[in-house]
């Protein structure tokens, strides 16, 4: 009896194990249009499909796992994925943890508050930072956002959410004063809320809040140097040929290919 | 696991100790002045108190207290409504919404606890208060009551622990409270084991602290030889 | 209404994989908990110390702590026990850290349950020459579980609803699959009542199926 | 085929076995008496190892049992008990608690083992009842079926603890007809009871006890016809009509 409920508990430790023979890729999908879950459960989106072309131009096999965004680095980090692409900024915290590819694309940011709000008619963003002092500023938890808004805004508040969809809804609900998210994503939420929320100020890059990171990349384990030398060379080629712009214009109706400086 | 993340996490960690505090405390005491119309009408001779009390404590014991929490704060709060009503000042806050939560969650458990246990006082003492000329009032004031929560301060002590346990939940409503802080430091230090250790450390302090209080309280007002089992515990 | 439609399929999967971790960490959680008791009655002192404290600490922490220390802790500690890398997925993590809360709660019923046999039964076992396992697994297991019955089917009710916190670090069972959908049809309302209801059908069927297993049990006390 | 040697037993402080000497041969028969709180309960269950004891030596059946009872299981069912309470087993119907210890023990396939305890049942006229449970049977017929089931390890020596107080007056001839049969066999059989028709009836030997010690010794006729001791006399004295 003993030994059968220790073979069992030891089965259920070692379910999930897996040795790496293909390449695993974490995403966390719940942000459209980078990476979200059709109705058939599979992930699709722009990062899908750039990662399906790193991998078939490195001639890599890759399975994409969909996770919670604040899981994505600590299970990279134990070899639960070998890569990580879900729209990551690069940033200096991150880059001790993992390394990261050669930027892919940079997309602008954006903040957002609820429709017929004040705010909405300030065009600089220093106006807007002040606007905000004292206001609570809705960010996904672990993301560049909430770094932006606890160095550059030290008198907001940031609220730490799970989902973007969270943010939208507690904005349109007067939960919040504000919130900041990339471009792309206001526009798919917006859609769905048709008139419940506004922009506010002007699109943000990490020219403004150097806590954008540079560029948006792919993360690797410190020390797959063979690996992320395959993937930098694919990812340059991607840019050089156009690949990342043809992707970018079928997820988001413009181009935000990283470029070089 | 280097010693100083711990050293690192202490601090961040204590930051959520006041919230945790603070959603336990308020859940807790809602809880139980809301259990007691609710234990009352569990064990009313009226359906039409009966009835409603039976259905909210099947409907809130029958499904998760995430679940619950979400209707409260997101639900709740997509509904213009609502949005509009005297209570929205109160709905639209996450903590408000999270000790409402938790507090109606207690309740359901603690009602079936009060109710049990008035159905357990003996039909002998009311015979005995009603002959003695004792008023309806006061048979439950000085009698009833006073058997009943001296008779049940374990179980009132054990459900203090299983709401310090639920006030973790908060942490899916935005609020920093202990667990909420732990996981956004994890997201940002990668570092899972030393933060959520030393929040377990913390909860299992506060767990004995309110523990050892209510041993004090059971030591001075409680009714020993009467312990009853534990109610089912609320999840 | 029609989006409730279009996501029932997705829910009901998400009910499937509640049924799954729920019925999972009970069994599992059960097998701890009849090994504790086992150990906790005839294992040595330092055993007996170590059981106490598991079910002291485990039952003394949120669940949602131990499922965060789980899936984010156990990757990093089993990989390094295992000196290879070693997966702890959402649904492994759920299932463990659900285990061994239930375990914990568990033993403590089974310990009670345990008190009821009477002595006797242990006696008559030794007579008949049956070693102290064997008349644990044939005389007096049967007769724990008979009497522990109430009280393994409330910590079912308990693990099934607890299973909803295994949504937060992304397992689709039912909760997670009405988060999203409750995001993607942006009406949290329908579809956490939606989901709500689902949870208070499967415990009201099993508060029914406990109370036929308990009765039928009650016959052989 | 019981040898006990100076055995003493305290719980706490009480001593409630004070150097007791037995010797029983094969095929005896010994009834075991005295007031209760005597210490014959605790004689028997110390000889099957069911209590530790605090000295003495102990050899039952060819096993010399330790002090600590540690090799208890070694008797491996060569002694039978009775209980006062039967003890059957009451989640097995009353073949599955016959078959048990003949499966468990002595590893006799199923099969093999059911027929053994239905002929066993058959002989105790219980053959009928083999597949109901211990709670649908009367008190006596609990009993028997507690009996069959430690026949069925085919004891060397059977030990009986007030076999028959528990049962209702009216079934108390049923568990005593089945005992004598048994003692016709031959069977080596120690009986703690107060039935003292039984005594007389079936016994080689009477041992009386008293406050932890064995007072005295006998022949059934010279034990309740000459009894030697003031205790003795006393006792019988109380329990005397029911010896006739």
């Amino acid at each position: 009896m003993k030994t059968l409920a220790l073979s069992s508990l030891l089965a259920c430790l070692l379910a999930g194990t897996a040795m790496a023979d293909t390449l695993r890729v974490g995403t966390s999908a719940d942000f459209p249009p980078w990476e979200s879950v059709n109705e058939a459960g599979d992930v699709i989106g722009f990062d899908r499909d750039v990662i399906d072309e790193v991998c078939k131009r490195i001639e890599a096999e890759c399975n994409v796992a969909n996770q919670a965004f604040d899981g994505l680095l600590p299970a990279l980090q134990v070899g639960k994925f070998d890569m990580v692409i879900s729209g990551m900024s690069i940033t200096e915290e991150r880059a001790e943890q993992v390394d990261f590819s050669n930027a892919y694309a940079e997309p602008p940011y954006r903040f957002a508050v609820a429709a017929g709000s004040d705010l909405t008619k300030i065009e600089k963003r220093e106006d807007l930072e002040a606007a905000l002092e004292g206001k609570v500023i809705g960010v996904q938890t672990g993301s560049t956002h909430e770094a932006v808004v606890r160095a550059h805004l030290p008198k907001s508040e940031p609220r730490l959410y799970e989902r973007n969809e969270q943010i939208a809804d507690d904005l349109n609900a007067g939960r919040i004063d504000a919130g900041l998210l990339e471009q792309s994503v206001w526009e798919q939420l917006m859609e769905a809320r048709e008139g419940q929320l506004s922009l506010a100020g002007p699109l943000l890059s990490s020219a403004d809040y150097a806590e954008f990171g540079n560029g948006t990349a792919i993360a690797m384990r410190k020390g797959s140097d063979d690996l992320k030398k395959r993937v930098d060379e694919a990812v340059a080629s991607m840019l050089a040929d156009g690949k990342i712009a043809e992707l970018s214009n079928k997820w988001f109706g413009y181009d935000l290919s990283y470029k070089a400086e | 696991m280097s010693p100083d993340i711990f050293i690192k996490a202490t601090p961040i960690v204590l930051q959520g100790l006041q919230l945790t505090l603070i959603i336990t405390i308020c859940s807790f005491v809602l809880g139980q002045i809301l259990a007691l119309p609710l234990g009352l009408a569990r064990q009313a001779n009226s359906p039409l108190l009966r009835w409603p009390a039976a259905i909210y404590t099947f409907l809130i014991r029958g499904s998760p207290l995430l679940v619950q929490l979400f209707i409260i704060y997101y639900g709740l709060g997509q509904i213009p409504a609502v949005r509009n009503s005297i209570l929205w000042p109160i709905l639209r806050e996450p903590l408000y919404c999270g000790i409402i939560a938790i507090a109606l969650n207690s309740a359901a458990y603690m009602a079936e606890v009060v109710a049990g246990a008035l159905r357990r006082v003996p039909k002998g003492q009311t015979e005995a208060c009603i002959s003695l000329g004792i008023s309806r009032r006061h048979r439950f004031t000085d009698v009833l009551l006073p058997q009943v929560y001296r008779e049940q301060l374990p179980n009132i002590g054990n459900e203090i622990i299983l709401v310090l346990k639920s006030s973790s939940l908060a942490s899916a409503i935005t609020i920093m409270e202990i667990t909420g802080v732990a996981r956004a430091f994890t997201a940002r230090t990668f570092a899972p084991f030393e933060v959520f250790i030393t929040a377990g450390i913390l909860y299992l302090a506060i767990g004995f602290a309110f523990t050892f209080l209510f041993r004090l309280l059971e030591r001075r007002y409680g009714i020993t030889g009467t312990r009853t089992p534990a109610p089912e515990a609320s999840a | 209404m029609s989006a409730i439609l279009t996501y029932l399929p997705h829910l009901l999967q998400g009910l499937l994989v509640t049924l799954q971790v729920a019925a999972g960490s009970f069994v599992i959680g059960l097998l701890i908990a009849i090994v504790a008791v086992f150990g906790w009655n005839f294992g040595p002192r330092p055993l007996r110390w170590f059981i106490s404290g598991y079910v002291t600490v485990v039952r003394g922490l949120p669940e949602l702590l131990i499922i965060f220390l789980v899936f984010y802790g156990g990757t990093v500690l089993l990989s390094g026990a295992f000196g290879t890398y070693v997966e702890v997925n959402a649904l492994t993590a759920g299932i463990c850290a659900l285990s061994v809360v239930a375990g914990a709660y568990l033993t403590e019923i089974l310990r009670g349950a345990l008190l009821t046999v009477p002595q006797g039964q242990w006696e008559a076992a030794t007579s008949l020459g049956l070693s102290r396992m064997t008349a644990f697994r044939d005389v007096v297991l049967p007769q724990m579980l008979a009497y522990a019955v109430p009280g393994l089917g409330n910590q079912w009710l308990v693990i099934l609803k607890e299973s909803a916190l295994v949504s937060i670090i992304g397992l689709e069972e039912l909760m997670r699959k009405g988060v999203v959908a409750a995001g993607a049809t942006h009406s949290p309302m329908t579809f956490y009542l939606t989901v709500g209801a689902l949870y208070v059908a499967i415990t009201g069927v099993s508060t029914l199926i406990i109370g036929a297993a308990d009765r039928r049990a009650a016959r052989g006390r | 085929m019981i040898k006990v040697r100076n055995l003493v037993k305290y719980y706490g402080p009480t001593r409630v076995l004070d150097g007791i000497g037995l010797n029983v041969e094969k095929g005896e028969r010994i009834v075991l008496c005295g007031p209760s709180g005597s210490g014959k309960s605790t004689l028997v269950r110390c000889i099957n190892g069911l209590e530790q004891r605090s000295a003495g030596d102990i050899e039952i059946a060819g096993h010399v049992l330790r002090a600590d009872c540690s090799n208890v299981l070694e008797l491996g069912g060569d002694v039978g008990m009775v209980f006062q309470q039967f003890n059957l087993f009451p989640h097995m119907n009353v073949l599955d608690n016959l078959t048990l210890a003949m499966r468990r023990v002595r590893k006799t396939p199923r099969a093999e083992a059911e027929a053994q305890a239905m002929a066993m049942l058959e002989r105790m006229q219980l053959g009928a009842k083999a597949k109901a449970y211990p709670r649908e049977l009367s008190g006596g017929q609990q009993q028997r079926v507690a009996i069959a089931r430690a026949l069925c390890m085919k004891p060397k020596v059977m030990l009986f603890d007030e076999p028959t107080s528990a049962l209702d007056p009216e079934m108390v001839q049923e568990v005593l007809d089945v005992m004598t049969a048994l003692s016709r066999e031959g069977l080596t059989m120690i009986v703690v009871t107060h039935e003292m028709g039984f005594a007389r009836n079936v016994a080689d030997r009477i041992v009386f006890m008293d406050g932890g010690v064995i007072l005295e010794e006998a022949a059934p006729d010279a034990f309740f016809d000459h009894p030697q001791h003031n205790r003795t006399r006393e006792f019988l004295r109380q329990i005397g009509p029911r010896t006739h």
